[in-house]
């Protein structure tokens, strides 16, 4: 056997340049990834292709240069066995950040996930913690079928331990990473496929930490309430202003950027103001995200609501390849902003 | 199928030899129109060719009998097209359309074709083992003469399915062949950087099972290897592991460009070297084969690539009504009846046994 | 190596005693078994210690000695090997009836259940089936703790491709697993540690397949819906009866039976009817079955609501090993009821 | 500890030996005790007991250095004692009371001692392979010089987590041994029905790993070989499978009475002829220790027995209020805040950071 090869690293420098920039979702997670490993020697990263290859879809690219094969890990296809790894590492100080391809390759490492990391707290009677971020793409839409084409989000967040988090933004991606590698507690981190390329300004002056469990109102209005997280809040502030333009509504969109702690105090402000409420995930509804979100919101807005929390969601079958049929499967703009017509003009 | 290359009759010989040529030829012209059309964004999704490895694919696939089973992870177009599915199915299949041989909902990963034993492409690393080895014991249950060959790459046997699958297959005696395609990269990762055994076969004896490696571009060779290892999981219930060593020319998938990894040095000294086609091509030559009859061959299987991309361009996209065909049984509609009432979701739309015919 | 004795099976015989019979949850379960082996060769079962060892629960217990330890199959510690053997076989017509020791196991076969299974039927566009059950029991309160107290029902019931059922009672147990087995796609068949020992009446001549998808009302009422699966069922009947004799309400309580495809025909109707409804797990209930209950009540219900839909369902903790803390946790009798009052009472 | 058994002096060797013997003697009391305190339902849950292991647990476990970890299955009583766990402490968790060593919250699989470096017990089956991988990828990346002894069952060998978790610590030379206890059954299967390669040692070799195999019942091979494998995991950082042949007298838990899958004959040659309590107790003799040391030694494990239940009895049992202590760290709550609204379940009512206190 021909050891894996240490690359040294090279010497830590610091960002470029200053200030307020655009730039991807994708950049802004690596440059949290590249803040969190300069400030703190604990931190590093571990996952299929994270070193050399530059990341599957290119997120980690460069930081095996920067700071060498030790800290930007290669694995094996091995997920149970190195998300236990990093499991056992933080146990005794580490700071792992566990790149999972995709999120549909957490299914075989699930019991690593579930079973342990999310027990150890209580189950030790609070003697031991898991500081480990997983950090994991969701998502459909590339035609890359029904084995690869899920959003399980809402499993992890029904997971007592765990802490669950998916912003939908790059500002808010860098700043809730660097939360989620300081925070003691195991974080699912979840990103999205799609949302990779989409840009917004983040001031990387600024380095205040993202606050996990709050939820944020990235548009206000009074008519409406729609309700995501990660790649389903685009949509629904596109399908918001399409709504404005098109139909004269005011449309409130909530992103929720936690599900666990999920931010039903905000949620049930805004739908206490707009009286109608449309949640919208990626993943499929029944059993979903959504379903916590129409939960909560029926009880917290019982005697606002106008018309019943409706649902968008991905088509309750596996991905098909075909493309046609893939986007008539997705919660595309066209599917939200019927939903939220018949949920402001639905006959109460 | 199923003969071994070395039969007494030298033209029966040369025919098998000319057909196995043939199939590596249209595997390798396959691929390089997939390739071409993935780019023309005709095809979608991950797209993985296995140029370079057609020697392994025809060979072991040919050592298969007519109700032997396959079953293969998700570089799949070569395994689909030796094992007799039309480049026709397979080319709308990547295409998406409804004449794909999965009707355009696997795609590229996840070819198949029941009636030729073929039990699929599957796409989650090493998740297709135990899968093999549950088709295996259904064979000992159903108690017939049969066999199964499992392929994996070398980059799945450090997941725990592929113990677990040794382990059970050897215990029961199931008549299963793991065939381990060692390419030498699972994606950018050299076997070497992922596997503290890169001897990929010696694996096989943590379960007491046989296990052996064979020049994955000497076609005779795998044919030989397979032939007697599949001989041996039929007719004796022994389960095994065959490493074959190839290479891979092309990225992991179409959208890697499959160099961040290697040195084109050696991509050039596989393909220019020890490339199965050229191979192979050198010892018809050497028995006597013309060349004009070799190229005829050539030029066949790329006629047929030619009329599958229009076959497949042809072929209807599947329509919306039958998002969700084939998800469930025939009859379960009944069942669903009450989850539809009032849904939120256009379940009511859904039906699931309304035939295949869109 | 000695391979695995194989015991020759004894001739197969008729139930010895006929027509309605007081039984076991358990015994019911072994006797639809027993009677599908009887009728088609084709079934078979696997899973750990389910041989030699009469079951960890002793649901199999004698069916080794009568069918012989090929069709009652000891496997090893593997349940992603067995799991997915389990669908190759059914691929090629057998029909194997899959037991993992408890649900928190099938989180290492996750993989093979979620992104295999259930895939199958519709990424191979219709051409294979997987007529497979998985059988396995749920559930918490013998301070099993936090590994193996858990009920992950509506993550497979969120899960296009699967069947889920989960009854709550001997006749319905066989009636379903009787369905089950004879489905052509995969069922996972959620039984209950608790519920095993529960006991109702079985018409052993009456050989009608339970229905898939149907819920039951198991108790007429007109103030409030209870609405459970599985053993929250036998609780809320008792609380049920409670809220009649103690405080003269008319409780309504329904199985669900079956969480996918689950009966919203059936809750809504109900809950049309008393205007109330409460829905109770075993599970943790954020982004749990009650989730998806609430949310789809209060879409069917709106106009008829006189009160938010309420939710019970386990703490949202590890499961502690003290006993006082497990019973703190649980969905007990005394929180059902409380529920149940306020939302009775609830000043709306 | 550390220390190997034979060492030049021989009374600090005498007096070696009866601390190991009276830490057998201890696991082996307190395991009768506990058997006792469960049928009169002071112990709940499920209940593993390991009489018949002793020399395994006791001779690994004082191979260790103070600064190694230890990571086990849920068979775990006699490695926490055995590591310095007080009996007090593991008989209070196992009486679910505050004073245990998870707070009662963990019960006999789950105990633990950070302090000791011992990581838990862990209740699926391999699951803890993966989590002391990752301890020992931990001692790399801090630079230290330590190893980690893991312990598992010989029926987890069949889970793909050990093969993925010995790859990865082969793969990176990772300082872990792993202790697979071969007790012959895995509940009531015996090792040869569920693995393939019964002699379990031999599948280190798939990962290019030193495996071995040790009488288990033999304290001062165990003792030599835990030793050496541990050295050479601390100080070369070669990882290694060490396979303890042994015995369990008792059920696979309490609640199994242990005897449908095996016959009473096949107990008694072991508890009678092999039991390794009582091979230690000759062997000490032999040695020249008086029958009265030996059983004041006896008498003294015994009381520290007693004394332990009487504490576990006058440990408070924890306070509702603190259900979800332990869950997430301190100053979560804040996060929560969001949630707590309105919340259905009371989440207003738990908290995770008022020390565990009660
Ligand atoms: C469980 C799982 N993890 C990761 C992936 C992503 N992935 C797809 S192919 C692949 C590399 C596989 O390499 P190898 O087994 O050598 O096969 P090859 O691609 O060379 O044919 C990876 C990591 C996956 N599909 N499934
Ligand atoms: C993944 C998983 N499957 C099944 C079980 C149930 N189970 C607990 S212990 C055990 C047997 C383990 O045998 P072995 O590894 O030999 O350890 P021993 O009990 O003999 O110490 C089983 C099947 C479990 N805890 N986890
Ligand atoms: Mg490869
Ligand atoms: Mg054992």
């Amino acid at each position: 056997m021909t050891p894996p090869a240490a690359t040294a690293p090279r010497p830590a420098r610091e960002s470029p340049e200053g200030g307020v920039q655009t730039m991807t979702y994708r950049e802004a997670i690596r440059l949290a990834l590249r803040e969190e490993m300069q400030l703190d020697e604990r931190v590093f990263v571990m996952g299929e292709e994270v070193g050399l290859f530059d990341g599957s879809y290119k997120v980690t690219a460069g930081l095996m240069d920067e700071f060498g094969s030790e800290r930007v890990r290669d694995t094996p296809i091995s997920e149970e066995a190195f998300v236990g790894a990093g499991i056992g590492a933080a146990m005794i100080g580490e700071r792992p950040v566990v790149e999972i391809m995709t999120l549909n390759f957490l299914l075989v490492a699930m019991d690593q996930v579930v079973n342990h990391a999310a027990k150890v707290g209580a189950m030790f009677g609070g003697e031991v913690r898991v500081p480990m971020v997983i950090r994991t793409p969701n998502g459909a839409g590339n035609q890359l079928t029904a084995q690869h084409s899920q959003s399980f989000d809402g499993w992890f967040a029904g997971t007592p331990g765990l802490k669950v988090v998916a912003p939908s933004n790059p500002a808010d991606a860098r700043a809730l990473l660097k939360a989620a590698i300081r925070d003691d507690d195991p974080v699912l981190f979840i990103e999205n496929l799609p949302i990779y390329k989409e840009k917004g300004e983040v001031d990387t002056e600024d380095d205040s930490l993202g606050e996990i469990g709050r939820a944020a109102i990235l548009r206000e209005g009074t008519d409406l309430t729609l309700c995501a997280h990660s790649f389903a809040t685009v949509r629904c502030l596109e399908v918001a202003d399409l709504l404005e333009q098109r139909h004269g509504y005011s449309v409130e969109v909530v992103d929720l950027r936690s599900l666990r702690p999920l931010d039903v105090e905000t949620v049930a402000a805004s739908v206490a103001k707009t009286n109608r409420a449309l949640c919208v995930e990626e993943g499929w509804p029944s059993y979903g995200v959504t379903a916590e979100l129409a939960a909560r919101i029926q009880r917290a807005c019982f005697d606002e609501l106008d018309a019943p929390v409706e649902r968008v969601g991905m088509a309750e079958v596996p991905l098909p390849y075909s493309k046609p049929l893939e986007l008539g499967a997705m919660p595309g703009k066209d599917r939200i902003c019927a939903a939220a017509l018949a949920t402001l003009e639905g006959a109460r | 199928m199923g003969e071994s290359v070395a039969t007494e009759d030298p033209s029966v010989e040369t025919e098998h030899r000319l057909a196995l040529y043939r199939a590596m030829v249209l595997s390798r012209e396959f691929e390089t129109e997939a390739e071409r059309q993935y780019k023309a964004a005709k095809i979608g999704g991950y797209c993985h060719l296995s140029s370079g490895q057609e020697a392994t694919t025809v060979g072991t696939v040919t050592a298969l009998e007519e109700d032997d089973y396959l079953v293969t992870g998700y570089r799949c177009h070569g395994f689909a097209l030796a094992r007799g599915v039309s480049a026709d199915s397979a080319m709308a299949e990547l295409f998406g359309r409804q004449d794909g041989c999965a009707h355009g909902r696997g795609g590229s990963m996840h070819l198949l074709d029941v009636e030729r034993h073929f039990y699929g492409g599957w796409g989650i690393v090493a998740g297709q083992l135990p899968i093999a080895t549950g088709l295996a014991l259904g064979i000992v249950r159903q108690d017939r003469s049969q066999a199964v060959l499992c392929e994996l790459g070398e980059g799945a046997v450090n997941m725990g399915a592929w113990h677990e699958s040794l382990n059970l297959a050897s215990l029961w005696k199931l008549p299963v062949v793991f065939l381990a395609v060692n390419n030498e990269y699972g994606m950018g990762t050299a076997v070497d950087r992922a596997s503290a055994e890169p001897e990929v076969f010696r694996r096989a004896s943590a379960h007491r099972m046989h296990g052996e490696r064979v020049d994955g571009n000497d076609l005779d060779a795998v044919v030989e290897a397979a032939t007697r290892l599949l001989t041996l999981a039929r007719e004796e219930r022994e389960p095994a592991v065959l490493e074959a060593v190839t290479y891979r020319y092309r990225g992991h998938s179409v959208a890697d460009a499959g160099l961040a990894y290697r040195t084109k040095d050696e991509i050039a000294e596989w393909s220019g070297n020890r490339d199965p086609i050229e191979l192979e091509r050198s010892r018809l030559l050497e028995a006597g084969v013309a060349a004009g009859e070799i190229e005829a061959i050539e030029d066949d299987a790329r006629e047929e690539v030619k009329r599958a991309v229009e076959f497949a361009e042809a072929s209807p996209e599947p329509a919306l009504d039958g998002l969700a065909r084939g998800m469930h049984a025939p009859g379960s509609e009944a069942q669903f009846a009450g989850m539809r009432a009032g849904s939120p979701f256009g379940e009511e739309t859904l039906t699931f046994d309304a035939g295949l015919g869109s």
